[in-house]
């Protein structure tokens, strides 16, 4: 299990082949990456990430186990970035290994749903002006099928 | 003596991201109510409830009837949207 | 929407780098890579995928279309291999692009679901003896979700 | 006539990957019944025709009532296996 929480860009790919790699027959590999997207107004010149550092690896670490406890996963990775980001900049990825792809990709989307709205970050926009983005409820409901 | 941290708008609306709190309080209940009763950026801050998360500890807590006592921080945020 | 037929190998990580560069303000990149894990013996010496030629992209490009009829998607890439491969090997790769992760995610596991049973592959284990893989009643479970 | 293609085990019971049938079946499960008589390698190859599937024309079909007249090209294979 990996767990990286920085404020550097990564480079998806590279990341993924390196996890793969670092594995030995597993047949699913699943990964999932987050990318600034525009705001609604389409006039995003920004978006900064504020996380709670004494908590975030923490919490994430506790997440990842949960789902290692869960499904019959080979491993995990979760990158997650902090400060100030650009448009179509990677925010963050998860990646899962298992043997059967129903468990790399339940695990990966359980992970998902956990980071979103139980790992301690928050994202403002900014654009024509600053505005924290409000959690969904649909999100918070998300939770409720695992 | 209590470590009190606060993130987001909860950081901008006080204007501070942490400070050390001399308290009796037992809950993060009572932590609130002491310090919304502070002043008018505090009460903004903490004029609703069920808009703020609190960790305790680095640890979410469930509801503000959390108890503190014994904790070295406490954490009051807007809910999390990472991912 | 591209969907890619070889019998060479490729590399997943350039792949997703490359399906990403591609987009533009999408929030989320799914992608699930199928790796050639051992048999249950322990001894495989290869993997032998055979293929329908005439029908195996037709196929692939109609559950393709099915998939973003199905959800709001920006974006499919399907690679799958054909021919000998070896432990370990990449057989095949999808990715999704979408504005939310919700149908990334659901998108990429209906693309494996279908490819897994309405691809014309199969696939011949070559280990102590050579066999050929039986499908699984759980792989044709798997289509009734959808 | 027609193309008969023959994937996976039930090409390798047959011992061929393809070939031109002239026949005059209306359907997939006639054809069958056709080339299933013709010796012990397609009495094998078709022997659980339950383990078969069959595309006319590059789609798959739903079952073996499947019509075939105008058809170019028939395949036989096992379920699929691919992902």
């Amino acid at each position: 299990m990996e767990i990286r929480v920085q404020s550097q860009p990564f480079d998806a790919g590279a990341e993924l082949n390196q996890f793969t790699s670092a594995q030995s027959s597993v047949g699913a590999i699943v990964s999932f990456s987050g990318i600034v997207r525009n705001n609604s107004a389409g006039d995003l010149r920004a978006m900064e990430i504020e996380h709670y550092p004494a908590m975030t690896e923490k919490a994430i670490t506790a997440i990842a186990q949960q789902a290692q406890d869960r499904w019959d996963l080979a491993d995990v990775l979760v990158i997650h970035r902090f400060g100030l980001l650009h448009l179509d900049d990677p925010i963050m990825m998860v990646a899962t290994a298992a043997r059967h792809r129903v468990a790399a990709f339940a695990a990966a989307e359980f992970l998902m749903d956990y980071l979103k709205s139980r790992a301690p970050f928050w994202k403002k926009e900014h654009g024509g002006h600053a505005e924290w983005v409000a959690a969904q409820q649909s999100d918070e409901d998300a939770l409720q099928r695992w | 003596m209590i470590d009190v941290l606060y993130f987001a708008w909860v950081r901008e609306r006080i204007g501070l991201p942490s400070e050390r709190v001399d308290t009796q309080a037992q809950t993060v209940g009572e932590l609130v109510a002491e310090l919304a009763a502070r002043d008018d950026r505090y009460a903004a801050a903490f004029a609703d409830v069920t808009a703020l998360r609190a960790a305790v500890d680095q640890e979410l807590v469930d509801d503000f009837s959390a108890p503190i006592t014994g904790a070295r921080e406490v954490a009051f945020f807007p809910p999390m949207t990472g991912g």
